[in-house]
């Protein structure tokens, strides 16, 4: 298992940055944003906490297709599969390491571009924690949509189109606490929420993610 | 002499070996006068120039500020003209300054930025500020991070220099188009009328000779990185080669 | 450990291809499966190694047994080719990929990124992990692929040396690979199509 | 002798450290390079004539 | 020439819609976006010009990564360098393929999407008219990038990073129409301007394209 | 249209791997390349389709007149066999496919989709996509791979043919395909590394 974490690590890391990369794109939604709404700041400021968390999720959605879809092209996933490992296993793992080379760096990212976007003082905090917490569901969630995805040809796009109803939950509680927390309300509600979701998407969803990797191998 | 025989003398600086020996030699002198200019310069900046009857003393900022700006656009065209020289010429060493060149480049925009952003909070009242010429080096800095990273992303040394090297001519056409983008969609805080350092002549001696001296030593220092991180990167062109040549031989 | 199967059928795509099969293959034997293009060796092999369910039939002894080796290695174009041949090992808990590396004259490969290798050097590599693996049935569907007369004859050494270890191997090709093994011609075991009238409750 | 920097301390002083910082690390860094490329390049060069 | 548009249209059309998936990803940012921001009918009324043009130009990207990759993996890439017909030829009917596939869906769906943002009725037009003067543009420098990044493993979010900058002064342009429109203000200038932008890019992009990929094959 | 090949040297990854080479292939001919794994005959064989461009050396006689054939097929997994086959026909401005499909044996395969055919069904229609170009040199890079015996003489037939209408072939494989043709093989020609002191301006 550790060796499963520390392979795909190092792949993330060789194949130019999965590191690098999540992170430069989430850079660039948010750069792209005024250009698009334009340069007002109070404007900037009231949709920030908003456009961050959406895109960190876009960032994360992104870098869903490769999480599979390579070690199922080269037959890797097949050998996985009749190894001394239960699928289980592999597709946490997966996931884990997702959100190491993926969320992780969102997380610590999202400070910086907060000042980009004019965010307020005290939001910073909340969108930090909200998305600590709220990260690690969107890479359960969408491990189990790379797993249900991974055998059709290039199922980019139907990834995310599988994925993002499944991400809601988690946007709406998540982006609630980092909006309200901006505007210093209170944010135990959503908060509570969102730690519930991502329990219980880790605790629950890799079983079905390696129950449909098992009829996709097929 | 004449040009084209001058010009012929230039390209023989193209042969790795020859500018290794060249630049072993002239790379002292660079990082000394680099030192040298900066240190005077940061030096008489901070400690001996009146605050600024307007902005006090974070006037002092602007040492760094300015020459970081100026370079990093320039280090930027630097790297245009080498990659056209690779593209036209095929001289290895052409690609491989462009290569050594972008990382300080990288830090050039971020020490504008930086202190263009410490220097807002006091002055505009906010880190950031969606100024034309603050975006237009943001829309660099990305340019930056797309070409390192794809000459990072590629394995094979003369496919990357390619690649980058259309890339930076391509870039350089789009960046040129986002700057007037910006201009046009937003018009800005930077220097506004208050700020009359815009112009040369207003701008008072007293912070413009301290100004002139880091311009230099950022120069200065730049050549003298390039020269140095060029000649690390023929050598590591070099063990590539070898090592490939290695495993073929085996 | 003997693998025995019997009465096998097995589908493609929702279309039966093999029925009625049945063979053993005991410790310290090899068995060649042969048969035309499209008759359903790969589909077989991907049965027995539990990747996809029989129609009807029994397998047995095929539990944490199989080392399966397909079309493609599952090797990693970032990874060198010790790295890929070590992720391998610690999955599959195998002390040293020494003797995998020498068995197929991998050494002077070892620090290559496993991209750069030719088809043939991929092909080695491929069918090195198989011994990392420590599985007493291999289970190789067209493994000399690419392979030079000298690798042809590296991996047929390999094969022999497990089954003198009291391994057995399982081998679809169309080539002749020097080995003592029985043939198994699956040919005959074509699936007939049902009755169309019986049209019943798994639509095949 | 350090000047007065009035309320603006803290802008100028940090926008120092971080330009002389960020300065000093790409120097260390390309010089530290500069030096594995080096050895590095001298050790495989040894090597490959050795081996002929 | 033509073999070739028609080959890339069926394709994208059996493998489970390019059509269709650019079009729902669009959909979906575009719903995300209030549960992201918030629900109230200003702010989104204010925001959804610059919002419809940034998930078209997202949803474009998304759909970049396949453009040639699917090409190149199975080596029709190197067989159609070695046809009778010269690469730039190759790239331009790509980049067309890509713009019916994904551009032209997006201009028909955008009024559709106003209306769930709110979008001020004088801005209906200009935002189609923007977006179908823009996401050619968009179209012809996405396959500058996935020329430039056709061999690398999984280039998909290189791809991104490199292509998003270059798509800044087409945002511009356009997002500044459609929010200029919206308001009933003067549109000339952008228009012309972005006009410039996308017969600039298809003239002379292709070329581009076609000798990265010329390097990209050997 | 000879294919005249003289002083050849070709590099892959920035390495010389191939020196000195040459050959001429005059039509009528077929000319099968030998050598060990890694030696280089991929990229010999890319070299002369001209997706590489050589070290030194000329090639003559390849402008439009090959048809490359590597070690994947170009297929499209969610087009029919007819299809596929019809678009290289256009992309190539041949007529008919019939004769393509008929010397492969795909007529039964005809409309399948590619991607559920299996390896050998899948190859067979790789190689009918040479009958479509029309280009007199074909160049092929270890054609047989998971052909059966059957399939084997079948493309044998279909280079013969190709050869009595006065085309030629170049043919890099490991195993024997019963074809009367010349070898030519690489291995003697593995480029020799350069003096270690000879630090130029290319890198090699
Ligand atoms: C992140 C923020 C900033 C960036 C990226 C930035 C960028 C630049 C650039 C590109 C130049 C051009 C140098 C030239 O063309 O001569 C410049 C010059 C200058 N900047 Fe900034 N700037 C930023 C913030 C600020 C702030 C906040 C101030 C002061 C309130 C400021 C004051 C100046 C001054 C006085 C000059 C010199 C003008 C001249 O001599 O041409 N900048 N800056
Ligand atoms: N997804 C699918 N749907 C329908 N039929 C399929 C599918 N995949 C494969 N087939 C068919 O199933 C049959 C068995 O295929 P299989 O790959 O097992 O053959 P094989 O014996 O390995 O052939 P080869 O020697 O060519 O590798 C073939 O006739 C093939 O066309
Ligand atoms: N990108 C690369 N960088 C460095 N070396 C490479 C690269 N790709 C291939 N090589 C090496 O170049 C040599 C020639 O490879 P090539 O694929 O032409 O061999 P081949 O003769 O076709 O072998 P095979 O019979 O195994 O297919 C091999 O030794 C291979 O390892
Ligand atoms: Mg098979
Ligand atoms: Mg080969």
């Amino acid at each position: 298992m550790i060796a499963l974490l520390m392979r795909d690590l190092k792949l993330a890391f060789r194949a130019g940055g999965g590191f690098g990369l999540g992170l430069a794109f989430f850079l660039i939604v948010t750069v792209l944003v005024p250009f698009s709404v334009g340069p007002q700041s109070s404007l900037l400021a009231t949709i920030s906490p908003g456009v961050l968390w959406l895109g960190a999720l876009l960032a994360c959605l992104l870098s869903l297709d490769r999480l599979l879809a390579l070690d199922w092209e080269d037959g890797s996933l097949d050998l996985l599969a009749t190894a001394p490992l239960p699928l289980e296993a592999v597709v946490t793992i997966k996931a884990l390491a997702h959100w190491i080379t993926t969320g992780l760096p969102l997380v610590l990212a999202a400070p910086v571009l907060g000042v980009l976007l004019n965010l307020p003082q005290p939001g910073f905090v909340w969108l930090v924690v909200s998305l600590a917490l709220g990260t690690p569901a969107l890479s359960v969630i969408g491990t189990f949509g790379a797993a249900l995805t991974v055998g059709l040809k290039r199922g980019g796009l139907l990834l995310s189109l599988l994925v993002l109803p499944l991400y809601v939950p988690t946007l709406i509680f998540g982006a609630e606490v980092a909006r309200r927390g901006a505007i210093s309300m209170e944010t135990n509600t959503p908060l509570l929420m969102l730690a519930g979701i991502t329990a219980g998407a880790v605790a629950l969803l890799p079983f079905a993610s390696a129950a449909v990797l098992r009829v996709n191998l097929r | 002499m004449s040009i084209s025989a001058k010009a012929n003398r230039l390209w023989a600086y193209a042969n790795p070996k020859k500018f290794l020996e060249t630049t072993e030699k002239a790379l002292p002198f660079f990082w000394v006068a680099a030192a040298l200019c900066l240190v005077v310069g940061l030096v008489w900046g901070f400690f001996f120039t009146p605050d600024d009857y307007r902005q006090g003393s974070t006037v002092k900022i602007i040492y760094l500020h300015v020459p970081s700006a100026l370079m990093a656009i320039n280090i930027w065209f630097m790297m245009l003209v080498t990659s056209l020289v690779w593209l036209v010429r095929r001289h290895h060493v052409s690609a491989l300054a462009a290569r050594a060149a972008a990382p300080v480049g990288v830090v050039m925009t971020l020490i504008a930025l930086a202190t263009g952003a410490i220097w807002g909070q006091p002055m505009w009242g906010t880190w950031w500020a969606w100024d034309p010429r603050l975006t237009s080096f943001l829309i660099l800095f990305l340019f930056y991070l797309g070409y390192i990273a794809l000459w990072e992303a590629i394995e094979n040394p003369d496919t990357a220099a390619d690649l980058t090297s259309v890339l930076c001519l391509v870039g350089s056409v789009f960046a040129i188009l986002s700057r007037y983008a910006v201009n046009f969609w937003n018009q800005g805080l930077h220097q506004g009328a208050s700020l009359s350092l815009d112009k040369e002549e207003n701008v008072a001696d007293v912070f413009w000779v301290p100004l002139l001296v880091c311009i230099a030593g950022f120069v200065l220092l730049f050549v003298a990185l390039v020269l140095y991180r060029t000649g690390t990167e023929i050598r590591a062109r070099r063990i590539k080669a070898l090592q490939a040549r290695e495993r073929v031989g085996a | 450990m003997t693998l025995e199967v019997s009465d096998l059928s097995i589908t493609r795509g929702g279309v039966p291809v093999l029925q009625g099969l049945g063979f053993a293959l005991r410790p310290g034997h090899a068995l060649v499966v042969r048969g035309p293009n499209g008759i359903g060796k790969t589909t077989l092999l991907r049965t027995l190694a539990g990747l996809q369910p029989p129609l009807s039939g029994r397998i047995e002894g095929a539990d944490e047994t199989i080392a399966y080796a397909g079309h493609s290695d599952g090797i990693k174009p970032t990874l060198t080719v010790i790295e890929n041949l070590t992720f391998w090992a610690r999955v599959f808990g195998a002390r040293s990929i020494q003797p995998a590396l020498d068995a197929f004259d991998l050494n002077d490969l070892a620090e290559r990124h496993a991209g750069n290798l030719s088809a043939g050097q991929k092909r080695r590599l491929g069918l090195s992990r198989l011994l990392v693996t420590g599985r007493p049935i291999w289970m190789l569907d067209e493994p000399t692929v690419s392979l030079d007369v000298s690798a042809v004859a590296m991996f047929a050494d390999a094969v022999r040396a497990h089954l003198g270890q009291g391994g057995s191997a399982l081998i679809a090709t169309h080539i002749d690979l020097g080995l003592d093994a029985e043939i198994l011609d699956v040919g005959p075991f074509k699936a007939r199509p049902r009755e169309i009238e019986d049209f019943d409750g798994d639509f095949l | 002798m350090m000047p007065d920097l009035g309320k603006y301390a803290d802008a100028v002083l940090s926008a120092y450290a971080a330009s002389i910082l960020l300065l000093v690390l790409l120097v260390l860094v390309s010089l530290w390079r500069g030096r594995r490329m080096r050895a590095e390049l001298t050790a495989v060069e040894n090597r490959l004539k050795r081996d002929g």
